[in-house]
């Protein structure tokens, strides 16, 4: 497949425009603080890149992502923290923990090979629980939910980066790893992956090995989960608490992966784009802008009656809760998803086949969602 | 009988390396070992039996569409709100004697009715434009819909009214009033049988039966179980499948509204955010019974209660989601579809 | 084509690069008429009832200096640093919290945070740009004490060795001791159960009353974590029940379940006094755990809190309870006259500070001395605490807080 | 000529349902044969059985004299003790490792001072010695049997899996045609030969000179296939955009990607007109002329009578003829079987 010219330079340009947005930042008094929200947008885009490994490619669905997140996190907090004896440097740490990634994925996938479709979501639901009780009750390890801290910052040739310098760094390790996938995708591993996800007894019947293409799918998707953690923990500098790993960032993981288009590369840092920057951009500056209002007067509602009482009812309640712009977040956030499917099912960019593709009006999904939708089928 | 509760003793001693503390307990205490390890069992069957009303709801809609919905606990949240301000507004709590059980069974059928039509519109509004999407598309709507429900739920709190503390504080648990107190139906020696755990199998198990009846005999169980199996050749019958599906929801979710009221009853607190945990420990309990298996949920949701129950009394309480997501994971290993799950057979 | 995109998108990173090298002149040296005051607290989710009274009470303070200090105009914003998917505190966002007040040359001061372990993100950052901290709302003790938390505690959070992080809540090891001493002389409680919510805050509160059970003569009989998310804890009641304690202590607070606790406690037929820090000195505990099982004859309820309760507060606490319940139609909760307090004393130090810049108003916060508030008369000390000692023991009566006494003043912590 | 595949005795039952009964025959190596009989008389549950997709209740399935099946070696028994003992050790670390940790590091460990690395593994082996015997052995032996038992478990349930037949030289197309939709003609057929492929995972992704070196040729060979079954002009264009016909085709090419010895044909010529059977009997001559031995399912007639060397007849399950398609042309049996006419005896 000869990947066209203009492609190539769209992507240079893309790539050219979110490299200088720190610098603009600086130079346009815009009053916007997007580069910070950028950079978190580039370790979620890591961990939905390893999240569409698994899922997008191989089709299995994996509720515990967080989980690998959270023993990325912890275990670059524990090799590099000085109140622990190991005192790793910054690349060495992140080695490690890809590493112990990698291990966490092998065993999470090993004793599950048997396990399809909605059971294995709930076994990776109920691995990432484990992970964030072990983190929480072993607390003479990990100090429970105090969080880890200080941690090194990322360091590029032994200089410590922070602000911009950690923009381009972690920018320069989402495109290694966009074009790691890339690489294993047009492989015959991913060709393996994808295959297993379209038709795993096709696959078996010609000679793929699923059990070892699983387990090197759950191995990479748990080592740049893992990455993802150690990453936002030097970022902070703190391994967080155990809570900041739960069940909504492996949920928010998922939906990065399926809102920008279900095993399309481009499509999940569209995702992680739209996710993560709704939260920390949009609904920011909502709040910014709507300000919120305070009082709510005494209540007079005893005295009031009918229609006068229904009014004052309403204003009392509207000025508890509807007149503040955090309570709309989970609302905000919800119907944007629920839109966002009903009206692009199958994610922003798609991975390939879109409709135009498809011979006799075909059932409306992308074929590649269409197919993973039948393969998880138990 | 000496030797049987030594030897239990001795077992869970040793299982734990603390065998002094639970001597201590059981040495010290005012209840014996067998007293204490029946009351577990009792908490266990009776949170379990609500867990598994909810697990129900869950598996019927998983059977027809396949679908994982999650907001079936945000779901039984909003019911709850909504029992509490029938509650509220009407003063079912001040109701006496008959009344008051005329006023439970209100709230119950109320609560079910409203769940059963929340349901029934999420499916129309959320999942129904999704129908020949992929299911993780579909899953991902199901997601959104329960962030809007917790949502809702916070507004709701928020009215000014009595029971929800006028409403000064939307996000605080709220307490739910004692319709059924708490007080021992039973008693034998220190274990308690409380009126709430009677509450809890009289409106369980009759549910169940009734249940059982309609997906066996009635036409629109039969429709169900056809639509279940395969959606296109029941449409070829005859069978209007987006009403057979539409009724799922509705009595899924009116399963969750009766499940609700009881889990309320029994537990008095509601808070907007009850429903994770509600969903989750369902969606365990489907899944460890075969998900979309109707007497799987059952046994799934027991199974989970008393597990969770065993774990507090025996373990410690903060390992108990270890536990019962390990004993998950093990017996997926060993039963990749669940307890009764049918043993997955591709057609080829 | 692609040669010269390339050649193109080559020159412009560069220059990007060049450009981010290159010194830049910070806006941060002119002088503004305005100053400003931001708050970084978990408002969506659990936290909402908390937070949004602290930030009640830190509003009520500005305006009652009419919004200006010294001639200067002092806007405030609210920020959030919990985000919807998590529906609690998110380390990233309270780091970005963090940068934009660091960036924004008028902020002066940092109220916040809620959680100790956002703090433990945003205190070195503040600390390096030199912006004012003061918490209304963290009690880990680490985070100011040496000696009580990690060895790098609390240097760790100082990176330009100055204190610039001060807080006006007393911190665990003071209100866990306290705790005990009550079960100890008032209670008479020979064996206690300890149960905590495994969160920093309440597990922090449970260890310290541990300790001090254990070196005072109190037997403990159970140490449980709990499950701040289970529906219930009846089975962990029965086995309290087999424990047969003279008292339960829950170190946590309502949103991690304490009037569920209580509840079980109750239903479950285990009828002994019940000991909770100041997470659960709210409203909100007594609306959710429901009049029946508060009573005294249910064993009793008995909080913990740092200072004096809202309706005990003379002068200017009083006040502050007036003026609260005027405006917003309710009695405070427990933290609102903490964000009043944290506002209150940002704004005194702003108004005695010479030179409205971030390094005096640093040293100003750091220079209070018997600052009349509405939690007494108290200093910080140079470690950024407050020196309020006296915690207050409630118990609930009629469906409200009633004091019963005041507790530990001068708090021995080991 | 000998026998490439030998059914012996097979009996395939679900539950109460019989799908085979005792069905024997045997394929000679290079030759054409054909398995006929009317709906559900169990010919694909007899090439699923073949294949590994379900295993046969009873009899055995030999290709080239061997059944084709995972055995309980020694090195499997060494792999199951190790995955249990890993599994022991993995559960006792975990259960002492509060203790482990507080007496090798917390203990240890002074602030910002040199750690003693010595002294802490020293400790690691007291505080195991030192932790109660049912928490090290008790935990290690529950930890030994499931590690052991779950080892045993996933075992049993892949000892003759699909991908394992494949590998040994069988391959097979399906009745209701199972390609990779979203995967282009090429990528159909690369997957067919993956076990061919020598890059591994790294190899994948760090792309040395061999793994482009082996690309170039896989693709070659790739389009080959596609040529041998005349569809390399449409070798880029997605799967399912692909006419009906060519996707039968399709599968056939992907099949013989794997360079089977034996390849399984479920009904290929199913929905084709007779000029495309016609097309498909040359195709599958030119098959067995690369050496390689046809089994094939099917219905129309004249593509089995035309290409067959040999048939075997299935009825409810039942092998009920054999021979050349002369002998199956005349036997009664057969056109009862057929005719659905009552059998005299």
């Amino acid at each position: 497949m000869a990947i066209s010219s203009k492609r190539i330079t769209i992507n240079l340009m893309l790539i050219a425009v979110v490299a200088i947005i720190p610098v603009v930042e600086k130079y346009v008094p815009l009053g916007w603080h997007i580069s910070d929200p950028m950079t978190d947008v580039f370790v979620y885009a890591i961990l939905g890149l390893g999240l569409n490994i698994l899922t997008g490619f191989t089709g299995l669905l994996n509720l515990g992502v967080a989980a690998f997140a959270a023993i990325g996190a912890y275990v670059f907090a524990i090799s590099t923290c000085e109140i622990y004896p190991f005192q790793l440097g910054f690349w060495s740490a992140l080695g490690l923990t890809m590493a112990a990634g990698a291990l966490a994925g092998f065993a999470l996938g090993a004793p599950t090979l048997r396990v399809r479709g909605d059971y294995l979501a709930i076994v990776t639901l109920g691995f990432g629980e484990i992970v964030k009780d072990v983190l929480v009750n072993m607390d003479s390890i990990t100090k429970g939910t105090q969080g880890i801290n200080p941690l090194p910052p990322p360091t590029l040739f032994g200089t410590e980066l922070s602000g911009n310098g950690q923009y381009w760094l972690f920018m320069g390790i989402v495109l290694v790893v966009v074009a790691g996938a890339r690489r294993l995708e047009r492989s015959r591993i991913g060709r393996g992956w994808i295959s297993i996800r379209e038709d795993e007894l096709a696959s078996r019947a010609m000679g793929i090995r699923p059990d070892h293409a699983k387990m090197l799918a759950f191995a990479t998707c748990a080592s740049l989960a893992a990455l993802a953690g150690a990453l936002t923990a030097s970022r902070l500098s703190s391994s967080g608490e155990p809570g900041n790993y739960d069940f909504q960032i492996s949920i928010l993981a998922l939906c990065i992966v399926i809102v920008g288009g279900l095993g399309s590369v481009r499509g999940v840092l569209l995702g992680a784009l739209v996710m993560v920057g709704m939260n920390s951009i949009v609904l920011v500056k909502l709040t910014e802008l709507i300000g919120g209002s305070d009082a709510a007067p005494a209540s007079a509602l005893a005295d009031a009656h009918g229609v006068q009482w229904a009014l004052l009812f309403i204003k009392t309640w509207a000025q508890n809760v509807l007149m503040s712009p955090t309570n709309w977040k989970f609302l905000v956030f919800g119907l944007a998803l629920v839109l966002m499917m009903i009206f692009r099912p199958e994610g922003m960019l798609p991975a390939r086949g879109t409709k135009e593709d498809a011979p006799d009006g075909d059932d409306g999904a992308s074929g590649a969602t269409a197919v993973a939708n039948k393969e998880l089928r138990p | 009988m000496q030797r049987t509760v030594a030897a239990a003793e001795f077992l869970a001693a040793s299982a734990l390396s603390q065998a002094d503390a639970v001597g201590a307990f059981a040495r010290d205490g005012l209840l014996s070992s067998q007293e204490v390890f029946t009351q577990q069992l009792v908490t266990g069957l009776s949170n379990g039996m609500i867990i598994a009303l909810i697990a129900i709801g869950y598996t019927m809609v998983y059977g027809i569409i396949e679908l994982i919905n999650f907001a079936h606990g945000d779901l039984c949240m909003l019911g709850a709100y909504f029992a509490l301000t029938v509650v509220g507004a009407l003063g079912v709590d001040h109701w006496v004697g008959a009344g008051g059980l005329m006023g439970l069974v209100m709230v119950l059928v109320g609560t079910a009715a409203f769940c059963g039509s929340l349901n029934w519109s999420i499916n129309r509004l959320a999942y129904r434009p999704l129908r020949k999407a992929s299911k993780l598309s579909l899953l991902v709507s199901a997601i959104g819909a329960s962030f809007i429900l917790v949502n809702l739920g916070l507004f709701w709190g928020g009215l000014p009214m009595d029971v929800f503390a006028n409403g000064t504080s939307s996000a605080a648990p709220k307490a739910f009033p004692a319709l059924v107190s708490a007080a021992p139906a039973a008693q034998i020696g220190d274990v308690i049988y409380s009126r709430t755990d009677l509450l809890v199998l009289c409106v369980t198990l009759p549910l169940m039966v009734a249940l059982t009846y309609l997906v066996r005999f009635t036409k629109l169980g039969k429709a169900m179980r056809a639509v279940a199996q395969n959606p296109t050749g029941a449409s070829l019958m005859g069978i209007d499948v987006e009403r057979v599906i539409g009724a799922t929801f509705f009595i899924g979710g009116s399963l969750g509204g009766f499940a609700t009221v009881v889990y309320s009853l029994y537990n008095q607190t509601v808070s907007f955010q009850m429903g994770y945990r509600m969903g989750m420990d369902a969606f365990i309990a489907a899944v460890l019974g075969g998900i979309g298996n109707l007497p799987g949920a059952v046994l799934g949701g027991i199974l989970i209660g008393v597990i969770r129950s065993m774990s507090d009394g025996y373990l410690e309480a903060r390992w108990t989601n270890t536990v019962v997501f390990g004993i998950l994971i093990l017996i997926l290993v060993f039963r990749p579809s669940g307890l009764l799950g049918a043993k997955l057979r591709e057609k080829v | 084509m692609i040669r010269r995109t390339a050649s193109i998108v080559a020159a412009l990173t560069g220059a990007a690069f060049l450009l981010a090298a290159a010194p830049l002149n910070h806006a941060q040296d002119t002088p503004s008429k305005t100053l400003k005051i931001v708050s970084s607290l978990p408002q969506t989710g659990s936290a909402n009832a908390q937070t949004t009274s602290i930030v009640n009470g830190i509003k009520m303070a500005i305006e009652e200096r009419g919004a200006v200090v010294d001639g200067f105009k002092i806007e405030f914003e609210a920020m959030d640093d919990a985000s919807p998917q998590k529906g609690n505190w998110d380390g990233q966002i309270e780091s970005a919290n963090a940068k934009r007040a660091i960036a924004d040359p008028a902020v002066v001061g940092y109220i916040g945070t809620y959680n100790s372990g956002a703090a433990k993100i945003s205190m070195p950052l503040l600390n390096k740009a030199g912006v004012v901290m003061v918490s209304p709302g963290n009690t880990a003790a680490g985070l100011t004490k040496p000696g009580l938390g990690e060895p790098n505690e609390p240097a760790v959070y100082r990176p330009s060795g100055k204190v610039s992080y001060f807080r006006v809540v007393p911190a665990d090891d003071i209100q866990g001791a306290v705790a005990c001493e009550f079960c100890r002389e008032d209670l008479k409680a020979k064996k206690v159960f300890i149960l905590h919510d495994r969160e920093l805050y309440g597990k922090g509160i449970a260890d310290v009353f541990k300790k001090t059970a254990e070196s005072t003569g109190v037997q403990v009989v159970g140490f449980e974590g709990i499950d701040a998310k289970a529906s219930n804890y009846r089975s962990l009641v029965t086995k309290i029940r087999a424990a047969a304690p003279d008292a339960v202590f829950f170190g946590g607070t309502t949103q991690t379940n304490a009037a569920q606790v209580l509840k079980d406690l109750r239903a479950g037929g285990c009828k002994v006094p019940f000991v909770s820090p100041d997470g659960t000195f709210e409203k909100a505990f007594i609306e959710a755990a429901g009049k029946d099982s508060v009573t005294k004859d249910q064993g009793g309820v008995y909080i913990t809190f740092g200072g004096v309760p809202s309706e005990m507060l003379t002068g200017i606490g009083a006040q502050f309870v007036k003026n609260y319940q005027k405006k917003y139609g309710e009695i405070p909760e427990a933290y609102a006259v903490y964000g009043y307090e944290a506002g209150c004393v940002l704004l005194d130090a702003i108004d005695r500070a010479e030179t409205k810049d971030r390094a005096a108003i640093i040293a100003a916060v750091a220079a209070t001395k018997n600052f009349n508030g509405a939690l007494g008369t108290w200093s910080f000390d140079e470690n950024g605490d407050t020196s309020i000692r006296t915690m207050s023991i409630n118990t609930i009566e009629d469906g409200a807080f009633k004091f019963v006494r005041t507790a530990g003043g001068a708090a021995k912590a080991k | 000529m000998t026998a490439i595949l030998e059914v012996r005795n097979v009996t395939m039952r679900f539950g109460g349902l019989v799908a085979n009964e005792h069905v024997s025959m045997s394929v000679q190596d290079g030759e054409i044969f054909a398995v006929i009989g009317p709906n559900g008389a169990g010919k694909t549950t007899l090439f699923n059985a073949i294949t590994g997709i379900y295993e046969a209740t009873e009899g055995e399935i030999l290709f080239e004299g061997k059944e084709i099946r995972r055995e309980w070696s020694r090195r499997t028994s060494v792999r199951a003790y190790a995955v249990g003992i890993a599994t022991a050790l993995v559960a006792v670390f975990a259960i002492n490792a509060t203790a482990l940790w507080q007496g090798a590091i917390v203990e240890k460990y002074v602030y910002a001072q040199p750690f003693p690395w010595r002294e802490a593994m020293a400790t690691l082996v007291t505080t195991m010695r030192a932790s109660g015997f049912w928490t090290t052995w008790g935990i290690g032996l529950i930890g030994f049997v499931l590690g052991r038992l779950g080892y045993g478990a996933i075992w049993r349930a892949q000892r003759r899996t699909p991908d394992l037949v494949a590998r040994a030289g069988i391959a097979r197309t399906f009745q209701n045609i199972r390609l990779f939709a979203e995967m282009n003609l090429v990528e159909n057929v690369l997957v067919g030969m993956d076990q061919h492929c020598r890059c591994g995972y790294w190899a994948c992704l760090l792309r040395p000179p061999r793994f482009w070196r082996e690309q170039a040729t896989m693709h070659t060979r790739a389009f080959e296939f596609l040529k041998f079954v005349e569809l390399a002009d449409a070798a880029g264009s997605l799967a399912r955009s692909l006419p009906y016909g060519h996707q039968r085709r399709l599968e056939i090419a992907r099949a013989l990607a794997t360079e089977p010895k034996l390849i399984l044909l479920d009904e290929p010529a199913a929905g084709m007109n007779p000029a495309e059977s016609a097309d498909l009997m040359r195709l599958i001559r030119r098959i067995r002329d690369r050496g390689i031995t046809v089994v094939l399912i099917e219905h129309d007639m004249k593509v089995v009578m035309g290409i067959s060397d040999r048939i075997v007849v299935l009825q409810h399950g039942k092998k009920i003829a054999e021979g050349t398609p002369e002998e199956i042309r005349t036997n009664p049996v057969c056109i009862a079987a057929y005719l659905g006419t009552e059998v005299v005896n």
